[in-house]
C-alpha cells in the first residue's frame, strides 16, 4: 500500500512475484531513461533552436552513419537482453516442478470449479498450502477462460478441448483475487474468486474437513465401473481393449506407425474421440463417451489412472 | 513488360496437353500407397507443376516485367511465411511438453 | 510503344502507362488473391496434420471421377480462354467471340458438375451443421473435413460465378467492337483472372480429393 | 468576402455543385473528403461508446449499464474505431488526397475503383451500423471463438459481415496506392525522393492486400460457422479454438502497424516542415517503414512471437531518434501541426516502451489481458495515431480547403488532448499491472481511485476533440485565404494552387530534387514546369 491511499504495486505472494517484478523493474529503468533522454532532447532543441526570425533557413544534415548504427545496436541489444531475460522466465512459469501438488480447475461461464485430489471440492475458491509448489491442470466446458491471479504473477489461458497447466508456489498465507482475464461472455466481470493461502498444516485440516468427500481417484474407479471401461480395458492384457495401468507419461505406439505420449490430452481424446488415435494391435471398436461424461469425470477418470500408475497396477478391483 | 507477345496455338497446345496428363497422373498417383507422407508429396509437386505451368505460359508471366515477377513471388513468399509461422505453434506445442517438459 | 491508341484515361500520360498500370493492378489483386485462400490453406493444413486418418477416411467420399473430370473441364477452359487472349492480341473479333464462348460453356458445366455433387452431399447427410451423419468412425472430425470442403470449393464456385459475370460482359464489348489489336486489355485482365481460379483448383483437387485414395 | 476581389480561379472544389457532383466523383481530392466526412462519423460513434465505457468505470459496482450493454459498448467501441476511424483515417482521407498531389500525377491510377472503395466501406459500415441497432455484438472486437461463433446470442454474423466488406475498400485501396506509385510518378520523381510519408503509405498498402484477405476469410469463416453450422472452429468436434486466434492476428498484428505506419509518414512531413530541415536519416526512415511490416508478422508461438516484437521496436526506435535529431540546428515554430507532431513523438516512446513490456515473454504473463495492454495500444492507436491524423488535417487544411483555421484555438485544442489523453490512459498502466483485467464491467473496488482519473481524463480529452471539429467548420466559411504554400514547405503538393484544380498540376511537374530541401529559399527553384526543363 502506498501512501497516496491505493495501491501502486501488486501484493507479491508467490516465488514467481519477486522475479517477475525484478525484470518489471529493468524494463521500468530502461523506459524512462529512454523516455526521459527523449523528452531532454525535444525539450532542449526546442528551446535552443526555436524559429527567431522567418528568414532562417538552416544549413541541411541529411544524417550520421554512425549514430544510426549506434541508435540501431543499443536497442537491438537492450532487446535482445530483454527477450533472454522474459525467456528463461518463461520456461520456468511454463513447466511445473515434478513434485507439484496437482489441483484440477475446470472453467465455465461464469465459475471457476477446483477439486483437489482427495476430493475437496470448491466453486470461486481455491484452497492451497503455501510453501509447496501446486500444479493446476485445467479446461473449460465452453468458452475459453483465463486463471489469473494478480498476487502471483501467473495467468493462462484455460481452453476447451484441452488441457493446459500452471503453477505457483505461494510464500504467505493469504486471501489473493483469482480473475478470468479472458473475455467469456456477459458475466466476465463476475468470474472472480479468491486463492486461500494456509499454513500447510491448517491446509490439511482443510483438505480433511468438510462433507465425507470421496478421493478423486476413488471418483474415478467409480465411474470406469459404472461406464462399463473395465470390461474391455483389464488390467492384464487380456481384455479388448489395451490395459491402462501404468499408462500416463508412457509412450504408446499407434496403429498409424507414430507413437504419442499418453498424457492427460491423450487420454481425454481417447474418451470423447476414441477413433482418433488406435493404439497399435487392437481393433477400432470403442464408443465415444461424449455426452456420458463430464469435464469433471473425465479428471476424476484421469485421477484413477494415474493412482494405477503409482500403486504400480496391483489392484484394478473386480 | 511485353504483354503483347503472341503464343502460337501450337505451343498453348503443348502446355494444354501436359496439364491434362499430369491432372490424369496425379489422379493415378493417388490409388498407389508410396507409404508415409509422399502420396502427398507426389500430389502437391504435380499441382506445383501444373500451376507453374499455368502461371508461366496462360498468364504470360515467363514474358513479363520484373515487377510482375516480384508481385507473383511476393504472394506466393508470403503464403509460405503465413504457414511455417502459424505451423510453428502446433508443431512446437508438442514438441515442448514431451520433449522438454519431462 | 507506338501500336497504342492515343486514347486514354486522364489521368495518364498515355495508353502504355495506362496498360502497364491495369496490368500490375491485377497482379496485385491476384496476390490479395492467394492470401484470401491462404488463410483456409492453412486452416486445413492445420487439421490435416492433426487428423490424418479422419481426412484420408472422409476424402474417399467425394466422387473422384467427377473430380478429375470436373479438373480436366477446367483446365479446357483455361485453355480456351488463352487462346481467346491470343485471338485479342492480334486482334480477330470472331475467334474471340468463339472461345469466349467455350469458355462460358465450359465454366459452366464445371459449375453444373459441382453442383451435382453438392447435391449428393446433401443427400448423403455430408454436409455439416445438425443434419450431419457420418457413418465410418472419426464423424466429428469427417465432419471439420466437409467443413472445409464447402468453404474451399464453395468459395471457389463463388469465384468462377464472378468470372462467368465478367466474362459475358467482355462477350458483349467484343461484339460492339470495343477492342483491337491496340487495346484489350480487359481480356487479357479477365484471362489473368480466369487462369488463377483455375490454380485454385488445381490444389484443391489433390488435397480434398486424392488424400486417402491409398488407402482404400 | 471582404479584401480585393479574388480573381475566380476555378479548383476542385467549385467545378461544379450539387450531390451528385460528390456522390459521383472520381476526383481523389472529392473522395478524401467523403471519407474525411464518414471517418469523422465514425470517430465520434465510437468516442460516444467510450464515453459510456467511463462513465460506468467511474464506480466498481455495475450501476449504470447492464453486463450485457457494457459488453457491446466496448466491442462496439474496438470495432467502430478499428475497423471504421483508425484503419481508414490517415490512408483513406490524407492518403487519397495527398498521394497524388506528392508524386505529381493527376489522379491515382484507379479513379472509379477509387470512389468504389469508398462505397463499399459505407455498405460495411451500415451493416455493422444496422447490426449495432439490431441490439449489438457482445465479442469484443477479437471474436475470440468459441464464444463468437458457439456461444454469443448476438448479432456476430451481422458485424462480421460489415467488416469482412469493408475489408475489400481496404484492400482496393492499397491496390489502387501500389500501382499508383509504382506506375503514375512524374518526371524525375524517383524512388528516394519521394516524400516519407508516400513511403509509409506504400508499406501499409502492402499489408492491406497480404493481411486484409487473410482477415476476411477467417471472419467469413466464422459467420459461415454461425449461419450454416460449419464446423471448423468448433472444440465439440475437435476444432483448434487458437486457429481462429493464429488468422486473426497475422492479420491485426501487422495491422497495428497499418494504423501507426500512415502516422509515422505524416508526422516525418510535419518535422522538416516546422523546423525546415531535411529529415535525418531519410533512407533509415524509408526502410524502417519496410521492416516494420516484414517483422511485424506475427505468430502466436510464444517464442517467435516475443522475439519479432522485439525486433518491431528497433525500426520505431530509429525513427524516433531521427525525428528528434531533425529537430537539432533547426529553425523551428510552434505551429499547431508542430505540437501534434511532438506530442506524437511523447505518446509514441512511451507506447513503444511499454509494448517492449508486452514482448518480454516472463512479464506479459502477468500484464496480458488486463488494462497494461489496453493503456499500451492506446498510446499506439490514440495518443499515436490520432495524434498524427490531427496533426495532419490541420497542416494540409489550407491545401484542401483554402482557408486557414485560428492558430490559437487549434494550439489549445492540441494542448488539451495531450494533457487529457495522459490523465486518462497513463493511470490505467498502473491499473494493468495491479491486475485489473480488460473488458470488466465491475471491479474491484481497490482499483477506484486510478479508474477515476482515468475517466477525468476522458472528459478533458473529449473536450479537446470536440473543439477542432467546431473551429474547423467554422473555418470553412471564415478561415482567412490561404496561399499556395500556408507553411512555406516543399514537397510537391505545396507547389499548386490551393485549393488545387482537378488535375492537380496545370502543367506536369518536373521534380529534380527531394521533398526536404528547406535550405532553399524559393521552391520554385525545385520544381521546374516541362516547359522550363526544356527550354
Amino acid at each position: 500500500m502506498s501512501t497516496l491511499g491505493f495501491p501502486l504495486f501488486p501484493e507479491q505472494a508467490s516465488t514467481m512475484a519477486p522475479r517477475v517484478d525484478q525484470l518489471y523493474y529493468f524494463l521500468f529503468g530502461v523506459s524512462v531513461f529512454f523516455a526521459t533522454l527523449i523528452l531532454i532532447l525535444i525539450v532542449t532543441f526546442a528551446v535552443k533552436y526555436r524559429r527567431r526570425s522567418d528568414d532562417e533557413r538552416p544549413r541541411p544534415i541529411s544524417g550520421n552513419l554512425g549514430l544510426e548504427i549506434l541508435w540501431t545496436l543499443v536497442p537491438l541489444s537492450l532487446t535482445l537482453v530483454m527477450f533472454v531475460w522474459g525467456a528463461r522466465l518463461y520456461f520456468i512459469t511454463f513447466y511445473p516442478p515434478s513434485d507439484a501438488l496437482e489441483i484440477n480447475v475446470v472453467a465455465k461461464q461464469w465459475m471457476w470449479k477446483a477439486q483437489h485430489a482427495e476430493g475437496r471440492a470448491e466453486i470461486d475458491e481455491l484452497h492451497i498450502p503455501t510453501g509447496r509448489p501446486v500444479k493446476l491442470i485445467m479446461t473449460s466446458q465452453d468458452v475459453i477462460h483465463d486463471f489469473f491471479v494478480p498476487a502471483f504473477r501467473v495467468k493462462n489461458d484455460v481452453l476447451p478441448g484441452r488441457y493446459t497447466t500452471l503453477w505457483f508456489e505461494a510464500t504467505k498465507p493469504g486471501a489473493y483475487r483469482l480473475f478470468c482475464s479472458q473475455y467469456c461472455g456477459t458475466q466476465h466481470s463476475g468470474m472472480i474468486g479468491y486463492i486461500i493461502a494456509l499454513e500447510p498444516a491448517e491446509f490439511q485440516a482443510w483438505l480433511s474437513g468438510g462433507a465425507t468427500a470421496v478421493s478423486m481417484a476413488t471418483a474415478g474407479e467409480n465411474l470406469f465401473q459404472k461406464l462399463g471401461c473395465v470390461s474391455c480395458h483389464a488390467p492384464n492384457d487380456t481384455g479388448r481393449g489395451p490395459s491402462l495401468v501404468g499408462l500416463l507419461g508412457k509412450a504408446v505406439r499407434l496403429q498409424s506407425g507414430a507413437s504419442v505420449i499418453a498424457d492427460e490430452d491423450y487420454i481425454r481424446e481417447s474418451i470423447l474421440n476414441p477413433q482418433a488415435k488406435i493404439v497399435a494391435g487392437y481393433q477400432p471398436i470403442m464408443p465415444t463417451f461424449k455426452g456420458l461424461i463430464s469435464e469433471d469425470g473425465i479428471m476424476q477418470i484421469i485421477a484413477y489412472l494415474k493412482s494405477l500408475k503409482r500403486e504400480e497396477g496391483a489392484q484394478v478391483k473386480k | 513488360m511485353n504483354p503483347q507477345h503472341v503464343i502460337s496455338i501450337r505451343f498453348y497446345a503443348t502446355i494444354f496437353g501436359a496439364l491434362l496428363v499430369l491432372t490424369l497422373s496425379t489422379a493415378g498417383a493417388a490409388f498407389i500407397d508410396l507409404g508415409g507422407n509422399l502420396n502427398t508429396i507426389v500430389a502437391l509437386a504435380i499441382a506445383t507443376v501444373k500451376a507453374l505451368l499455368v502461371i508461366l505460359f496462360f498468364m504470360h508471366v515467363r514474358y513479363s516485367s520484373r515487377l510482375t515477377w516480384v508481385f507473383v513471388g511476393a504472394g506466393f513468399f508470403w503464403i509460405l511465411i503465413l504457414l511455417t509461422l502459424t505451423m510453428t505453434d502446433p508443431l512446437t506445442r508438442d514438441w515442448l511438453e514431451t520433449t522438454i517438459g519431462r | 510503344m507506338s501500336d497504342f491508341p492515343a486514347i486514354h484515361a486522364h489521368q495518364f500520360d498515355d495508353a502504355a502507362q495506362q496498360h502497364e498500370a491495369s496490368w500490375l493492378g491485377m497482379w496485385v489483386f491476384l496476390a490479395t488473391e492467394v492470401m484470401f485462400f491462404g488463410g483456409m490453406f492453412l486452416g486445413y493444413l492445420l487439421y490435416r496434420t492433426t487428423y490424418p486418418q479422419a481426412f484420408a477416411s472422409a476424402s474417399n467420399h467425394l466422387d473422384l471421377w467427377l473430380g478429375t473430370i470436373n479438373t480436366a473441364v477446367l483446365i479446357c477452359s483455361s485453355f480456351t480462354m488463352a487462346l481467346a487472349v491470343r485471338a485479342a492480341q492480334i486482334g480477330q473479333k470472331r475467334p474471340i467471340i468463339i472461345f469466349l464462348v467455350l469458355t462460358i460453356v465450359l465454366g459452366a458445366v464445371f459449375l453444373g458438375i459441382k453442383f451435382t455433387e453438392y447435391h449428393v452431399k446433401f443427400e448423403e447427410h455430408l454436409v455439416p451443421g445438425s443434419a450431419f451423419a457420418y457413418d465410418g468412425p472419426l464423424g466429428s472430425s469427417a465432419e471439420i473435413f466437409f467443413s472445409f470442403y464447402f468453404a474451399m470449393t464453395g468459395m471457389h464456385a463463388l469465384h468462377m460465378i464472378i468470372g462467368l459475370g465478367l466474362l459475358t460482359t467482355l462477350v458483349v464489348k467484343t461484339a460492339r467492337g470495343r477492342f483491337s489489336v491496340s487495346y484489350n486489355t480487359p481480356v487479357e485482365l479477365v484471362g489473368l483472372y480466369w487462369h488463377f481460379v483455375d490454380i485454385v483448383w488445381i490444389f484443391l483437387f489433390p488435397l480434398l480429393y486424392l488424400v486417402g485414395r491409398h488407402l482404400r | 468576402m471582404n479584401g480585393p476581389i479574388e480573381e475566380r480561379r476555378q479548383h476542385y472544389l467549385n467545378v461544379n455543385y450539387g450531390l451528385k457532383s460528390w456522390l459521383l466523383t472520381t476526383d481523389h481530392k472529392r473522395i478524401a473528403w467523403l471519407y474525411l466526412i464518414v471517418v469523422t462519423f465514425f470517430f465520434f460513434v465510437g468516442g460516444l461508446f467510450a464515453t459510456l465505457i467511463r462513465l460506468e468505470l467511474l464506480t466498481p459496482q455495475g450501476d449504470l449499464v447492464q453486463a450485457e450493454t457494457y459488453n457491446k459498448l466496448f466491442t462496439m467501441h474496438g470495432v467502430t474505431m478499428i475497423f471504421f476511424f483508425l484503419i481508414p483515417s490517415i490512408p483513406a482521407v490524407l492518403g487519397n488526397f495527398l498521394i497524388p498531389l506528392m508524386i505529381g500525377a493527376r489522379d491515382l491510377a484507379f479513379p472509379r475503383l477509387n470512389l468504389a472503395s469508398w462505397y463499399i466501406y459505407i455498405l460495411g459500415g451500415l451493416f455493422t451500423l444496422a447490426a449495432a441497432a439490431a441490439g449489438g455484438v457482445d465479442t469484443g472486437w477479437t471474436f475470440y471463438t468459441p464464444y463468437s461463433s458457439i456461444y454469443s446470442n448476438t448479432h456476430v454474423a451481422l458485424t462480421v459481415i460489415g467488416i469482412f466488406i469493408t475489408g475489400f475498400s481496404s484492400i482496393l485501396t492499397g491496390l489502387n496506392f501500389i500501382v499508383t506509385i509504382h506506375t503514375m510518378r512524374a518526371p524525375g520523381m524517383t524512388w528516394f525522393r519521394l516524400p516519407l510519408f508516400v513511403w509509409a503509405h506504400y508499406a501499409t498498402s502492402i499489408i492491406f492486400i497480404l493481411g486484409t484477405p487473410v482477415i476476411a476469410i477467417t471472419l467469413a469463416l466464422v459467420a459461415l460457422e454461425r449461419l450454416f453450422g460449419l464446423g471448423i472452429f468448433n472444440p465439440e468436434l475437435g476444432g483448434d479454438p487458437l486457429l481462429f486466434q493464429h488468422l486473426f492476428w497475422f492479420y491485426s498484428h501487422p495491422a497495428v502497424y497499418i494504423m501507426i505506419l500512415p502516422g509515422m509518414g505524416v508526422i516525418s512531413e510535419l518535422i522538416t516542415c516546422f523546423s525546415r530541415k531535411r529529415v535525418f536519416g531519410y533512407d533509415f526512415i524509408a526502410f524502417s517503414s519496410l521492416a516494420m511490416f516484414v517483422s511485424g508478422q506475427s505468430v502466436y508461438a510464444s517464442m517467435i512471437f516475443s522475439l519479432l516484437s522485439m525486433l518491431v521496436a528497433i525500426p520505431s526506435a530509429i525513427k524516433v531518434f531521427n525525428w528528434t535529431a531533425t529537430l537539432y540546428k533547426g529553425s523551428i515554430s510552434f505551429d499547431a501541426p508542430m505540437l501534434y507532431a511532438l506530442g506524437f513523438i511523447g505518446l509514441f516512446t512511451i507506447g513503444g516502451l511499454t509494448g517492449l513490456f508486452l514482448a518480454t515473454l516472463g512479464v506479459d504473463v502477468h500484464v496480458h489481458d488486463t488494462y497494461f495492454v489496453i493503456a499500451h495500444f492506446h498510446y499506439i492507436m490514440v495518443g499515436s495515431a490520432v495524434m498524427a491524423y490531427l496533426g495532419g488535417i490541420h497542416f494540409w487544411w489550407p491545401k484542401m480547403t483554402g482557408r486557414k483555421y485560428p492558430e490559437p484555438l487549434a494550439r489549445l485544442a492540441a494542448v488539451i488532448i495531450f494533457l487529457g489523453f495522459n490523465l486518462t490512459f497513463f493511470p490505467q498502466f498502473v491499473l494493468g499491472y495491479l491486475g485489473m483485467p480488460r473488458r470488466y464491467h465491475v471491479y474491484p473496488p481497490e482499483f477506484q481511485v486510478l479508474n477515476v482519473m482515468s475517466t477525468a481524463g476522458a472528459s478533458i480529452l473529449a473536450l479537446g476533440y470536440v473543439l477542432p471539429l467546431a473551429y474547423l467548420i467554422w473555418s470553412l466559411r471564415y478561415g482567412a485565404v490561404a496561399g499556395m504554400n500556408a507553411w512555406k514547405a516543399r514537397g510537391l503538393e505545396w507547389q499548386t494552387p490551393s485549393p488545387p484544380p482537378t488535375d492537380n498540376f496545370d502543367v506536369t511537374p518536373v521534380v529534380l530534387q527531394e521533398a526536404y530541401a528547406y535550405d532553399v529559399d524559393e521552391p520554385e527553384v525545385i520544381y521546374a514546369s516541362e516547359k522550363a526543363a526544356h527550354v
